[in-house]
């Protein structure tokens, strides 16, 4: 089963990077998602999967009767979701910002930080 | 609204206090609660709760039976190989005012066979809607006004 | 000239408390001289003085200091020239608004110099060598606001730097070798170093600290130009103390190092090159200054070739000569000083005739230029004839150890004659504004001068107590050295009387040589400044193309960079440790649907032309997503998963009528390289994955939870336990960074208004924010 | 101890929360997070003492025992790393004082700044692969805001590029800890020490390895991966960058050596091979990018780059005395690299230009600033007295020890190539007259004086006295070092139970 | 029990016939309003029956409780949803499927604003 | 967006679904649900409202700002987390109370646990709020 | 070939269980197909919109089959969620996401 998902896993992470190497901001931020998404699934799958058992104990009972899924695992997938999400929604926040104060989603045009010309040697030292 | 919500309140306590989880318990304890309700809140405040809630509970025996019927319709419509819808789009006209009666108008036209509520009219006197069945507009403008129309009024008014 | 930026006004105002600074200033020198002196029986007597705190045991540093014949000559020289200098500075800059500045910096050096040369471990010596450099930066930057002094202040500190660099490892190997900083160990261990396998890289790492601090050949070009600075700088740094730190050093590990044919050969060689170019090109400088300083590389260059042997008289030579150089060339530099007060110029053609005006100077100019020339009876004359006799010892290269010697003390008599003649004696050219100026201005020089003269007449004052003990501790055993002003008519009488004649010829015939030298120079295809200008030129387009070639402001490229990186790294990994083994998964219908729907998803998100598109694929790799953690027990992720991914793609949605369209379909031909690098990392992930579940899973942990959830946690939600409970830091953490992530969305979303109601407040301003 | 081992995080978080409640009323936040820096200085140092006293300290979060629950655990270099953080953090709030406008102020900058110590110092204390990477987040988002806070646009243009690059950082650090956990079945770091020893499974250590490598090495901004940094470090307000230079990358360095000395030990493996030619090439790149400039911040961030190179140098190198050299190191570049920004900035505000074409005149117009500037900048370069030359020194002799003689020799050019820049900047900054004329300065006073002044005056004295005093932090540094190649101390505190 | 079976039976079935009926409609409808008018209901009626399919099996009041929430929630949901797409779709423009009917008061309407 | 029917259901929705968001937050210990996912049931009510009738009326219709949920929240679970000094137990270690209920656990459970949560569900509610809100106003 | 965890005893539920797995998953082919195909931003977001009423109906139908009312939450949680989508998507296309279809030109240069 783990096998199916690592495989999953790779070809998310492929078109998450595909989409990532664009040039638009707004094909980044999809890859981003899919690579993020990826990542959780690696972590599940690193847990090692079990079919259908949630890790609820009945009531009335101290410990799960039956084997049930990894907690830990969805645990930390909920939280590394839950960061995703705060990250994800920050630099949706950013490329908007950016696209009002610097009218592009074209990364490569963004030359304001460093731009294209050669700094010069130029110093009197 | 807010004795409805009392009232399943009062249902659920009592399931609660019987210790049985049944469905037969809960509406049990949902028509005592009514009881008790209607009998403590008498005239005063509450009236309309207490007569509307047998009307409400007409339109959703309506409403069901209408969304069978329109299920059924879709699914004569998708499989059959020949088409028979003629699609059209009709203005109704309203004669309710009411924000939540025209909205549970809409709803219900929505989940009645082939009907679509596309836009309400700019002065909110009319609604614009995609028919698959209709032959005759004027007749299913009749038809909504009064089927629909009336329940809905009465039901919530 | 150093002092034209400043007024009048603020020279006389500042006077009276510049007076003061300086005779403060004044009592360290003399502090440290009177206790040197006292030190002088002592050190005749043989005995070395110890002085060690302990500082960096960890590393076996201390801070030790120790005083022999070689210390106590340098330290001397140290201590006793920089008194004169400081005498002179304080008239010399008086006035000027930086001066405190000044004596701060020429204190330091003169910290630095005397731990330098009192150091009796290596690593001491060293960080004493560093402040040295540091304060010589600052000293001939001093004139700050002119570009060649800033220029020359860059160019000595970056090569005696670089040296400095060369000697920390040398000296690092050296201690390595010895087993010791300490110095007494190290001397101690002359024979294991040399045969230590890492003896000529130790060897030649400290030689190269030691000769671009004593600006020898191909390093000698720093040294002209640090003239940049003040006179007195160039007195006591660049002529008498500083730059024979390179000396020093040479002579402190003489018994270490020395004794080897690359020793000699290296020394020699470098020396004697070093003394015959500078002398050419002494000669060729009408710059008072920039004559003398030449002149100065020359002596360097004649004491290293001395260095390189083990004779007795040849490293008596060179020790005499340190002092004889010492005295006259520190005089000297404050005559030109003087000159160039007086006259506003230290220019030879437009100087002559200055000797009315400047009476005393001119007598000290006098005599320390016969130091100089080595006429008789003043120190030089020794000095010369034990050159020559040290010259002739040699046993390996005498003749070119000699012949070095004459051509550059004959060219060194020109140069003496061209400095005192021409300008006091010459045709008046322009005049002195002011006779020769207070005592302490001349004080100095004529001391100094003076005091070759006296030490000539009187050689016992300085071979018992100076000279001697310093050569038996370079050669590591006792010797007696006799210094007398008439040997008898001998070879090395000979040799000066030959340097005399070729020397005045040399002067006679200087216009014409000056003109020779001026119109081949030119032809020549290196000098080593320009060389030294063409390499910092050459570092800066190595770097700027470096920057445009990594740091191009390209992000679709820097992503490149890293998966490509990271590709690189994990196939390495992979073929170092051998792929996993793949096998055909067990899998039901649906959850191969729920698969097939998040791939097909993530595709669709992928080819997609427009942004709605790819959020509708997002959309259904959510709902894939989902249902892989549903059929695999993990309702709470999955409820998780498609809360988040609903909300951020409706936010999404929210802004996309804000934001502009795909401009054009990407075609996937455009962008085979992506793919295939998205391939390659997605392929290696996938691999990591299997690798480490190749692993049996170790199950302590998961167990742990399931038993503690509802008897200790009171929770029958296991996930959930672990979010409140058992890892409750990671969810406080968590929430954090989602309220940390709100609000700096709203900052940005927000900022642009608070900004421009609050208006621009100060600070933060970005120089290039055009 | 266990309240003390939390309280490095514990307290920032509260202010930066009670901060944001109160950022409109600008006293009482800036009190608060001064206040709070100068309580954190005195936790981490009582934590430094503790750890001097008894060696590592550890504790259990919600009191569930390890290697289940959380360990918090510091050992002497986790303490060390604290009280720089401290020290840095007093430094900049107060410096934050003056240079951060009303505005920025308004946006939250102290609730940023707070939040950013805490994951700084949440990173450093952590003893849980996981809680690690939560604190690497809440140190990452708060420097996204702090580094767009004002959303200047070559802020926002800097910004991209710097969350675009951080981001993916982020999810392969997310990947590799999910397969850690896969390999091992446990997250805890002092456990899985235990763990993968027991390991016999050599290309899925290697595999974990370089994706730990990979997702650090951008953190910690190594060659290849570094592009983020000066792409961005010159554009947000100084005092943002001055804490990003003196830490953000440190924190990458710092989860470099911990997971590579503890989790995954580098003396063998494809990992060693790896790091010492990323080490020598960020070391030379770095340099090289500082000569091409001529803009003060983007000298300095290139200047990070290069003493990352060092840093990873003392890892790669893998012995005790390169080990301490590199923890040296890391103690005397954040100082100096942090009020080097710090400096930056007050030249800025006098001068009115972080171009250095057009700047001068400070030598003469600011004459405690040039002091301070000069120990910073040639301690930087590795002068002695001054701190960085016991830096240089160490790594320089542990290489030479190691016959590593190439090593040594990017070192010292490297050295040398720092020299060449900080010299450039001396040169014109302050060594040449303003080309606008001295009416082109405009002078500081009062409060604003004090408040810019004093934190570079202080981290400058620290400079100093770790050049002239080093036995202290250099016999640390080998106690650290030891303890980081030998962890048995380590494990057992934080296994040893609550 | 029998009888509740096979209800139960009947019900997830007929819900899964719906839900079939509601893609296939998706797919062989002419245009976008065709297509909802078809597919929203019969997916209502899907879930719909589904749930009642739950709620019968459990015969719990909790779970009763929340399939009624559930069902309740997508028939409130659902009708408002297809509204908002339809409006949508039609203020937009999106093309109407050859022979559809236009009311001509509508077009009045639409020429008045 | 101004559609009367949207208007008219989200009154109804929203109400509902914060409803629902309470339940899933108060039984998060012992079936999925928690303060995570409340917490964002809980925003999606807010954002649905803020869709149909505009972010003005849905902050109205809130009285609190986000930003101060947010916050309280973050204190919240901090502060639950803090309890345990008083008991000099190490941080976040839960204490659980069971109002009328013996050792065996079965009266109402009142724990700085279930503090933790509710800060969580602040949090993550105030937070995401925040976020759309700006999203929405620019 | 199709089985199902924990499915209950009665082979009639078994059996109707199957057939409405496939069902299903059949519906959720022909879904993606019309939200793959479009042709326009309406027509996905419908498809869409039934895909997750699908998801929705597919956690009751788990519900049924395994016996475990947590299904239900997911079914709640995944209806709330189609709608505030389709709401949000709706509005999407009536403020201008209209002129994608309309392959209005684009601002932006040197995209791809
Ligand atoms: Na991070
Ligand atoms: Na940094």
């Amino acid at each position: 089963m783990e096998t199916a998902l690592a495989l999953l896993v790779g070809a998310m992470t492929a078109t998450g990077i595909y989409l990532m190497l664009a040039r638009n901001l707004l094909r980044y931020l999809f890859g981003l998602i899919l690579f993020s998404n990826a990542a959780n699934l690696a972590i599940f799958a690193a847990g090692r999967l079990t079919r259908a058992v949630p890790p609820l104990v009945e009531a009335g009972l101290n410990a799960p009767a039956t084997p049930v899924a990894n907690a830990l695992p969805q645990a930390m997938i909920l939280t590394a979701i839950v960061i995703g999400f705060g990250l994800l929604a920050f630099a949706l926040a950013l490329i908007v910002a950016s696209y009002r104060t610097l009218g592009t989603l074209d990364a490569d045009t963004m030359r304001l930080a460093e731009p294209p010309v050669a700094h010069d040697a130029q110093g009197t030292h | 609204m807010k004795l409805l919500l009392v009232n399943i309140l009062l249902a659920m306590s009592w399931s609660a206090l019987t210790g049985s989880a049944s469905l037969i318990n809960f509406l049990t304890g949902f028509a005592l609660g009514y009881l008790a309700l209607a009998v403590t809140r008498g005239r005063r405040h509450g009236e309309t709760y207490f007569r509307r809630l047998p009307r409400m509970i007409g339109l959703l025996g309506f409403f069901l039976r209408e969304l069978a019927a329109s299920g059924l319709r879709a699914v004569r419509e998708v499989l059959s190989p020949v088409r028979r819808s003629r699609p059209q789009i009709i203005r109704v006209p309203l004669a309710l005012r009411d924000r939540h009666q025209i909205l549970t108008l809409a709803q219900l036209l929505s989940l009645t066979p082939g009907t679509l509520v596309l836009d309400i009219a700019p002065e909110q006197d009319a609604f614009y809607v995609h028919t698959l069945f209709v032959d005759d507009a004027d007749a299913f403008r009749d038809e909504v006004r009064s089927g629909f129309e009336r329940r809905v009024a009465e039901a919530l008014s | 000239m150093e002092t034209n930026s400043h007024t009048a006004v603020s020279r006389r105002q500042g006077s009276g408390r510049d007076a003061a600074l300086t005779l403060l200033v004044l009592a360290a020198p003399l502090g440290a001289t009177l206790w040197l002196l006292a030190l002088l029986p002592d050190v005749r007597a043989g005995a070395a003085l110890q002085f060690a705190i302990s500082w960096v045991p960890s590393l076996g540093v201390t801070l030790a200091f120790m005083v022999d014949g070689l210390s106590l000559l340098f330290a001397l020289l140290v201590s006793g020239i920089g008194f004169f200098v400081v005498i002179y500075a304080g008239l010399y800059l008086r006035g000027h608004p930086l001066l405190s500045r000044f004596y701060l910096y020429l204190l330091l050096f003169m910290i630095g110099m005397l731990g330098l040369v009192l150091a009796a471990d290596l690593i001491t010596l060293f960080v004493f060598w560093e402040l040295t450099t540091v304060a010589s930066y600052l000293l001939i930057g001093f004139n700050h606001a002119t570009a060649a002094a800033r220029r020359a202040a860059l160019q000595a500190l970056l090569l005696t730097g670089l040296g400095g660099l060369c000697l920390l490892a040398g000296l690092i190997l050296l201690g390595n070798a010895a087993g010791s900083y300490q110095l007494a160990e190290v001397l101690q261990a002359g024979a294991r170093v040399r045969a230590d396998s890492l003896y000529v890289p130790t060897l030649l790492l400290i030689l190269a600290g030691a000769l671009t601090k004593s600006a020898q050949i191909p390093f000698h070009f720093w040294l002209p130009n640090a003239m940049a600075a003040p006179t007195p700088v160039s007195a006591y740094l660049h002529s008498a103390t500083m730059v024979k730190a390179g000396i020093y050093l040479i002579a402190r590990l003489h018994p270490v190092l020395s004794g080897t044919g690359l020793w000699e050969w290296a020394l020699t060689l470098t020396g004697a090159a070093t003394a015959v170019v500078a002398a050419v090109l002494a000669l060729r400088q009408t710059d008072l200054k920039l004559a003398l300083a030449y002149t100065t590389v020359v002596a360097l260059g004649t004491l290293t070739m001395f260095l390189g042997s083990d004779d007795t008289v040849a490293i008596a030579a060179a020790i005499t000569f340190v002092l004889v150089h010492a005295f006259y060339k520190a005089a000297l530099f404050m005559v030109v000083g003087i000159i160039d007060h007086a006259t506003g110029t230290r220019e030879l053609t437009q100087l002559g005739g200055l000797w009315r005006k400047l009476p005393v100077t001119f007598v000290a100019a006098l005599a320390a230029a016969l130091s100089m020339a080595g006429f008789p009876p003043f120190l030089g004359f020794i000095g010369k004839e034990l050159k020559y006799e040290g010259a002739l010892a040699i046993a390996t290269e005498p003749l070119l150890v000699a012949g070095a010697a004459v051509f550059a003390n004959a060219l060194m008599v020109a140069v003496a004659a061209t400095v005192v003649l021409k300008p006091f004696l010459g045709r008046p050219g322009r005049q002195a504004t002011h006779r020769d100026g207070p005592a302490g201005l001349w004080l100095g020089p004529l001391l100094l001068a003076c005091l070759g003269l006296a030490f000539g007449l009187d050689t016992s004052l300085v071979a018992d107590s100076l000279v001697q003990p310093a050569v038996t501790a370079i050669l590591g055993r006792p010797e007696t050295v006799k210094l007398k002003l008439w040997h008898g008519i001998n070879l090395p009488l000979l040799l000066s009387v030959a340097t005399l004649t070729l020397g005045v010829a040399a002067f006679a015939a200087q216009h014409r040589l000056r003109a020779l030298m001026d119109s081949v120079a030119p032809r020549l295809p290196l000098s080593a400044d320009r060389i030294w200008d063409s390499l910092i030129e050459s570092l800066k387009s190595l770097a700027a193309a470096q920057t445009r070639l990594l740091q191009h402001g390209v992000l679709h490229k820097y992503l490149q960079t890293v998966f490509v990186t990271l590709a690189l790294l994990l196939a390495l990994a992979l073929l170092h440790g051998g792929a996993p083994s793949l096998e055909w998964p067990e899998l039901t219908i649906k959850e191969w649907a729920a698969m097939a729907l998040t791939l097909a998803g993530a595709l669709m998100a992928a080819a997609a032309r427009q942004p709605l598109t790819a959020i509708c694929g997002l959309g259904a790799l959510g709902v894939g997503i989902a249902l892989i953690y549903l059929f695999f027990g993990a309702p709470d992720v999955a409820i998780t998963q498609l809360l988040v991914e609903t909300l951020f793609l409706v936010m999404i949605a929210m802004t996309l009528h804000r934001l502009p369209l795909f401009s054009r379909p990407h075609h996937a031909s455009l962008r085979r390289g992506d793919a295939l690098l998205a391939i390659a990392v997605g392929c290696a992930v996938t691999a990591a994955l299997l690798l480490a579940l190749q692993q049996p899973f170790d199950p302590a942990t998961r167990d742990y939870f399931e038993r503690a959830a509802v008897p200790e946690a009171h929770g029958r939600n296991i996930v959930n336990v672990i979010l409140v409970d058992f890892r409750a830091l990671d969810t406080f953490g968590e929430i954090l960074v989602v309220f940390a992530a709100a609000a700096a969305a709203v900052t940005l979303l927000r900022g642009h208004r608070i900004r421009s109601r609050n208006g621009n407040g100060n600070g933060n301003g970005n120089g290039n924010g055009e | 101890m266990s309240w003390l081992l939390a309280l490095p995080f514990l307290l920032p978080i509260v202010t930066a929360l009670v901060a944001y409640l109160t950022r409109r009323r600008e006293a009482l936040t800036r009190g608060l997070s001064v206040g709070n820096c100068a309580l954190l200085l005195l936790v981490t140092l009582m934590i430094f003492i503790a750890v001097v006293r008894g060696g590592p300290v550890a504790a259990q979060m919600g009191g569930w025992p390890a290697p289940h629950g959380i360990s918090l655990a510091a050992d002497y270099l986790s303490a060390l790393m604290l009280l720089v953080t401290a020290i840095v953090g007093l430094a900049v709030a107060i410096f934050a004082l003056a240079d951060i406008d009303r505005a920025c102020a308004r946006l939250g900058f102290h609730s940023f700044f707070q939040l950013l110590l805490a994951g700084v110092c949440g990173s450093f204390v952590t003893g849980d692969l996981f809680n690690l990477y939560v604190w690497f987040e809440v140190m990452l988002i708060a420097s996204f805001a702090l580094m767009v806070l004002g959303g200047k646009p070559l802020q926002l243009d800097a910004g991209i590029k710097y969350v675009a690059l951080n981001l993916v950082s982020t999810l392969l650090m997310l990947t590799a800890i999910g397969l850690v956990y896969g390999l091992t079945g446990t997250l805890n770091m002092a456990q899985l020490h235990l763990t993968v020893a027991a390991i016999d499974n050599p290309a899925a250590i290697d595999v974990l390895g370089v994706l730990l490598l990979g997702a650090f090495g951008i953190k910690a901004a190594l060659f290849p991966l570094f592009f983020w940094l000066p792409a961005s470090y010159h554009a947000p307000p100084v005092a943002v960058t001055a804490v990003f230079a003196g830490l953000l990358t440190k924190v990458g360095v710092y989860a470099l050596i911990r997971t590579f000395t503890l989790i995954f030990p580098a003396g063998e493996g494809l990992v060693h091979q790896l790091l010492l030619p990323a080490a020598l090439l960020t070391m030379l790149t770095g340099v090289l990018g500082a000569a091409a400039h001529y803009e003060f911040r983007k000298i300095l961030a290139f200047h990070i780059v290069s003493q990352i190179g060092f840093l990873v140098l003392g890892l790669a190198l893998y012995s005790p005395l390169a080990l301490a050299g590199a923890i040296f190191y890391m103690v005397h570049n954040i100082v100096a690299k942090t009020n080097l920004l710090l400096i930056s900035g007050t030249a800025q505000r006098l001068a009115g230009s972080f171009e250095l074409l057009r700047i001068g005149g400070l030598y003469r117009a600011a004459p405690l600033l040039a002091a301070v500037f000069f120990i910073a900048a040639f301690g930087l370069a590795g002068f002695p007295p001054l701190s960085g030359f016991w830096a240089k020194f160490l790594l320089v002799k542990a290489s030479l020890d190691q016959t590593a003689y190439w090593t040594a020799a990017v070192a010292l050019l490297t050295g040398a190539l720092t020299l060449f820049s900080m010299s450039k900047i001396w040169a014109e900054a302050f060594w040449k007259d303003h080309p606008g004329g001295e009416q082109s300065l405009a002078p500081l006073a009062g409060t604003e004086r004090l408040q810019r002044l004093l934190p570079s005056l202080a981290l400058a004295l620290v400079t100093l006295a770790l050049g002239l005093f080093p036995q202290p932090l250099i016999g640390f540094s080998l106690r650290a070092a030891a303890a980081l190649l030998d962890p048995g101390a380590y494990v057992e505190a934080v296994l040893a139970g609550p | 029990m029998a009888i509740a079976e096979i209800l139960v039976a009947l019900l997830i079935l007929g819900g899964s016939f719906f839900g079939f009926t509601a893609a296939f409609g998706l797919v062989r409808m002419p245009d976008i309003y065709t297509r909802m008018s078809t597919s929203g209901k019969a997916a209502t009626l899907c879930c719909g029956l589904l749930l009642a399919a739950v709620a019968l099996l459990f015969q719990d009041a909790r779970v009763t409780a929340r399939a009624v929430a559930a069902i309740l929630f997508l028939f409130l949901t659902v009708p408002v949803g297809a509204h908002m797409i339809a409006r949508a779709a039609f203020r937009t423009g999106t093309p109407l499927c050859e022979g559809t009917g236009v009311d001509p008061e509508l077009v009045r309407d639409r020429r008045e604003n | 967006m101004n559609s009367p029917i949207l208007q008219g259901a989200t009154r109804i929705l929203a109400a509902l679904i914060l409803l629902f968001s309470v339940y899933m937050l108060l039984r998060g210990h012992n079936e999925p649900g928690g303060g995570f996912i409340a917490g964002l049931i809980a925003s999606a009510a807010l954002i649905l409202f803020a869709l149909a009738w505009g972010v003005a009326e849905a902050r109205a219709s809130l009285r609190v700002a986000p930003a101060k949920l947010a916050a309280a929240g973050g204190l919240l679970a901090g502060g639950s987390g803090a309890v345990a000094l008083l008991s000099g137990l190490a941080p976040f270690t839960g204490l659980w109370l069971f109002i009328g209920g013996g050792d065996d656990g079965k009266g109402l459970p009142v724990s700085t646990v279930l503090a933790f949560d509710i800060g969580v569900y602040l949090a993550v509610f105030g937070s995401v709020l925040m976020l759309f809100f700006a999203l929405e106003d620019d | 070939m199709l089985e199902l965890i924990n499915a209950v005893d009665s082979p009639l539920l078994n059996l109707a269980i199957n057939l409405s797995s496939w069902l299903l998953l059949l519906a959720l082919v022909l879904c993606f197909f019309r939200l793959a195909r479009g042709p326009t931003l309406a027509d996905r977001v419908v498809a869409l919109d039934v895909l997750n009423i699908l998801a929705v109906a597919y956690c009751a139908l788990l519900a049924v089959a395994s016996g475990r009312a947590v299904y239900l939450d997911v079914a709640i949680a995944l209806a709330l969620v189609a709608f505030l989508v389709t709401v949000a998507f709706a509005r999407f296309i009536e403020r201008g996401g209209a002129r994608a279809e309309r392959g209005e030109e684009a601002q932006e240069h040197g995209d791809r």
